[in-house]
């Protein structure tokens, strides 16, 4: 396992394009109904997860809520199969019974992919459980949104997490809204962060457009749980620029909110840090836009010609040893 | 009457009962600054204030709780779920202390509060979002249950809820909320009484007893099946519970021959409960036995084609009237 | 309504002994089989609720968990109708119908004697909400203990009440165990009444074993919220004498750690404080003694004699409207 | 074979499975240190120690869903709910993610998870306290739920359980607790297959579907028709789902009239399953109406005369089996 700090900024700089681009690609292909049900974008909070990503170890466990597609990518699932899975093809990450919100992937740790606010954190707590049981050095990493943490599961989790003290870092990615509902009107907190201490679990600010601070954050928290087990809570500032969902024109914020987010873009921002020191050219930018972009479109025609889960399978998924209810 | 949507219809039941009753008062998520995540709520911020439609934070057990706390002082809450299979998370509010509390306190308080929001599956949400909660709801003594179909019956049922003295749950459906149909004026009071079931076809040879999203399903087969000489009743249940033993027994005195069509899923459903009413009280009434559509007993799964299998279908509901009418 | 200091110490002290000579006469009722179910007894706590209830008005709303003896006594329910409830009797504050667990008066604002733990805390978030909607300014007491902080209906309460103002006092009686579980073990918190910092409820610790200076803190509490509706949160510090039920032999604390409590009675100090003051004779205080006995004796009696709630009324209170399912 | 009680029965089948399997492990509330609120995990925590026997603080829902995690990660989690009236706090994680788990996931999870404990009504303990929740669990697709009547099976399924590769509910009897029965000495390993029901007793004029408090009852009430002379079969489902559906035709196609006793409420409760399945399958095998015995449908009264009034009796178990039997 290399250690997460040394992984190449350009490699992640990449996987945020890839991401960025796999879910426009996504939008479009939503409008022309080729993807149903619910379909949540991550656009604008990619240096969340490619940070904490790169910071920490391959077999690090890892799980999130139903904004999960930049997850399953970052934890190397292919632009296929997420695509597939969207379009709900036997080929995708969850054979097409998942969907946008379940998003799964054993071999690569990831977790899911849940859909019920706050109902994962308890399982990632068990996950962490199962690290200490067995004496393993793992971390286990729980992104959730600013909406989970007034859920009865999450507070339930964490106090169990801190009693425990169990190996996991609880990641709010704070996009300032849940649905139309901004922070100020679902807590009287001043920052998120300070619900942490309530169960007494140290916890931190970092900046969610800045890839490095991420990163960083992360790798030095995840280096203190792996010498001895214990839980930390990161609120991570971030902006989803997108609405809630497809069908949410997001109208309870302004323009101006927007922009302002906009011009702190993490792709940019990266980019910007790599350029100014010498890492990287406009042309190579370009070709690793282009690489993504050809990536993205190779997975919807990867998803448009895969099959169909089978229908004769419909009762093989309900239980593992295929038992008839 | 006119014609207007069963979202619509549902907007005026809350509207008229705000307007009616200070006491009343609209709370749960996104349902007023968004005006409700179906736009069920549509202005009814900007009609009533602040103070009469709020907002939670994601919180269902709680505000849920919060809603049987108020009730409890002489308030009667609307709570709405985003849909019902969030209200899974607030299990232990609706199911111990909503409808616990009149037993409990010896009769002293008694609960009017209406749980709403759709419920049952809607396309392609899988399997944590497709949750149809009739049968766990209508199992639980002391709460009453409705499920309208109609525009209609979806203003007359949720008018009804909100002055009944018990908690009661409407639940509606998402994939009716564009629907349309028949509504009497808003200056006309339409009161559903709950418990009350309408047959919405008449028929002669079989009855398809039906709620919810399966009526418009039951109503199209039954209009497949008169251009194969089959005459099939529609009984559309409309409350859950109570039950309308008695409009399901005698439609089926009339028809001998009983499908169930419901949306839930099929281990111990809503129609085995019907099922054995029938065959209890009007064994000998009974021509065949009797057959349920149902969902398949399988999580919900994303993929279009596998929901659609899953799901009560017009084929599958044709079959089984064939069946029972051995043609 | 006169303001809750003013009520009478004497007084108050004799409303201990009563319910402290109840508890005594159910605890030999229970092992008389007169008794069923569970029944928890509040011996050693009685100046929580006590000093409470004297520092707000008979209008204010109170609430509990399933050790609410002595909530529903304190709030004026007569002994023959607790009594009566734990016999199962018609006459019983709940008509028989709830138990030692669900003891309900409507007309003395006393709203129950639940058994969930945790799950009553969003009931009396709504009650103060029903006050702050109504525009009155009656307080909420919520009674609960320290195991219901881990639960999820307790945190999902705490905020709500935080986000909207309400007024409301959660007092925390805790009595270092939930039932085999010290507080310890159920949370990392050094302090239980840190947990309101994550809700930003200012929070306060108070002595459970001194009538005087729980009923202070209560009394300035309840004046600032009906100033400007607030929540709040207090700490009490107490200890059960008696096991968690009437089952539980309490063999998880030691006979030191009980006889340290004991010596620190709630009853023999509020006695002490008045004798040295010159307010309450020997002879005084014996007969505020002799009279609790008695009165929970004709409880006994007035108990045995009722008649159970009617066969025939099976079905009348499932629904308000006598609905049959 | 020797007699030990239900209780024992299950501490074997903990102690048991965590010698042979170190990825089991056992939390609840007050399993370790107070050796179970039941006495179920007496001993435990000594055999085995506080790293496999763990107490929690008063969070099912949190630790149901650490439990999954858990499950997730290759572990085999039993998780006790001190009773399964407080599983209703963690209704989500008991009915969302462990079942759902392995659909939603496209098979990459199964979730081997024991959920135990006692489950329906015990003494007194009131509305909140009395909750059978076995139709509710068996209603929803994924989960597997046994509820075992005798220390046999008590042991027998619990294990066979454990080493299911699903979530499993063994929802046991509180009441059961100190009964005694006959068992395979612990040499022997005795497991009991999930969905397979017994024939408790043979008989030839009547079926009695019964499960767990309810097996006790119709083997009392079978000796008293004996001496009327009417012959009844009891017919133990002890799995819930799956149901047991050719051991209930075999036995209705030797009596051709059935009775079901039954612990949970009646609306669409579990004998509203067994019906529709009886009169489906073999609908011209039956002599009569289907009658079940269940609870009243009521929140429990904690009145004692008033809780038996609720609770199914011989009374009314004997009245329904006249009335089937035209006696
Ligand atoms: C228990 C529950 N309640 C409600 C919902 C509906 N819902 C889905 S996402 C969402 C908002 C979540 O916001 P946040 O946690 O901030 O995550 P973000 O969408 O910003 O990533 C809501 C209310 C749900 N899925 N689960
Ligand atoms: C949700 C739920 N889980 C478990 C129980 C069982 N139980 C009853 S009381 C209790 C301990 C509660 O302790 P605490 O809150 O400290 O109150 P105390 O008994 O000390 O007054 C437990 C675990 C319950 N009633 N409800
Ligand atoms: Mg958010
Ligand atoms: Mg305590």
């Amino acid at each position: 396992m290399q250690p997460g700090q040394q992984r190449d900024e350009v490699e992640m700089l990449a996987l945020m394009l890839l991401i960025r681009r796999f879910e426009e690609r996504a939008s479009q292909q939503y409008q022309a109904q080729k993807i149903g049900g619910f379909c949540h974008l991550y656009i604008g909070q990619e240096a969340v997860v490619t940070g904490a990503l790169a910071a920490v170890r391959e077999d690090d466990y890892v799980i999130t809520a139903y904004r999960d597609h930049a997850h399953a990518l970052a934890r190397g699932t292919s632009a296929d199969a997420c695509m597939a899975e969207l379009f709900g093809k036997e080929t995708g990450c969850s054979q097409g019974l998942g969907g946008s919100m379940h998003f799964f992937n054993r071999k690569n740790h990831m977790y899911g992919g849940h859909a019920i606010v706050g109902a994962h954190v308890p399982l990632a707590v068990g996950m962490a459980f199962a690290t200490k049981y067995r004496d393993e050095d793992r971390v286990t990493l729980c992104f959730f949104g600013d909406g989970a943490i007034n859920q009865g599961a999450f507070h339930e989790a964490l106090n169990l997490a801190a009693l425990y003290k169990l190996p996991i870092i609880f990641i709010c990615e704070n996009n300032l809204f849940a649905m139309g509902t901004s922070v100020k009107r679902s807590t009287s907190l001043k920052q998120i962060v300070d619900r942490a201490e309530g169960y007494d679990i140290p916890g931190e600010i970092v900046d969610g457009m800045n890839f490095r601070e991420v990163r960083d954050k992360v790798a030095e928290i995840a280096e203190s749980i792996r010498k001895e087990p214990h839980p930390a809570f990161l609120e991570v500032r971030t902006y989803r620029y997108r609405g809630h969902s497809m069908s949410d024109p997001a109208s309870y914020r302004t323009k101006e909110e927007l922009e302002k987010y906009r011009l702190d873009d993490p792709i940019t921002r990266l980019r910007a840090q790599l350029t100014r020191e010498g890492k990287l050219t406009n042309e190579q930018f370009d070709l690793l836009d282009k690489r993504a972009k050809e990536t993205v479109l190779a997975a919807v025609k990867f998803a448009e010609k895969s099959p169909e889960p089978r229908l004769d399978k419909l009762y093989d998924y309900t239980y593992a040893d295929g038992a008839k209810p | 009457m006119r014609e207007i949507t069963y979202r619509q219809a549902l907007n005026e039941a809350l509207a008229e009962e705000l307007e009616r009753d200070p006491n009343v008062f609209l709370m749960g998520e996104e349902v007023a600054e968004y005006q409700g995540a179906y736009k069920v709520s549509h202005d009814l911020l900007q009609r009533f204030g602040p103070r009469r439609i709020i907002d939670t934070p994601i919180s269902e057990n709680g505000f849920a709780g919060l809603g049987v706390g108020a009730a409890m002082v002489g308030l009667r809450p609307i709570i709405e779920f985003m849909t019902f299979s969030f209200s899974l998370v607030a299990f232990d509010q609706v199911v111990n202390n909503a409808p616990n509390m009149f037993t409990m306190s010896g009769g002293q308080f008694n609960i009017p509060i209406t749980f709403r929001g759709p419920n049952g599956p809607a396309h392609q949400l899988g399997a944590t979002h497709s949750h149809a909660t009739e049968n766990f709801y209508a199992s639980v003594p002391g709460l009453k249950v409705c499920t309208p179909a109609t525009p209609r019956d979806a203003k007359g049922l949720l008018k009804t809820a909100v002055r009944d003295n018990n908690p009661v749950l409407v639940l509606e459906a998402e994939l009716l909320y564009s629907s349309k149909g028949m509504v009497e004026p808003p200056d006309e009071e339409l009161l559903i009484p709950l418990g009350k079931a309408e047959v919405k076809r008449e028929g002669s040879d079989v009855s398809i007893i039906c709620y919810a999203q399966t009526v418009p399903l039951a109503l199209n087969v039954a209009a497949q099946l008169e251009e194969e000489d089959i005459s099939a009743e529609i009984v559309d249940l409309r409350s859950i519970k109570p039950l309308d033993e008695r409009a399901i027994l005698d439609s089926v005195a009339k028809t001998h021959r009983v499908v169930i069509a419901e949306q839930d899923h099929p281990f111990c459903g809503v129609g085995a409960e019907v099922c054995y009413r029938i065959q209890k009280n009007i064994f000998d009434e009974l021509d065949a036995p009797i057959i349920r559509v149902s969902q398949e007993d399988v999580p919900m799964p994303y993929n279009e084609r596998l929901e659609k299998a899953v799901l009560p279908n017009a084929e599958k509901l044709i079959a089984a009237v064939k069946k029972v009418c051995y043609a």
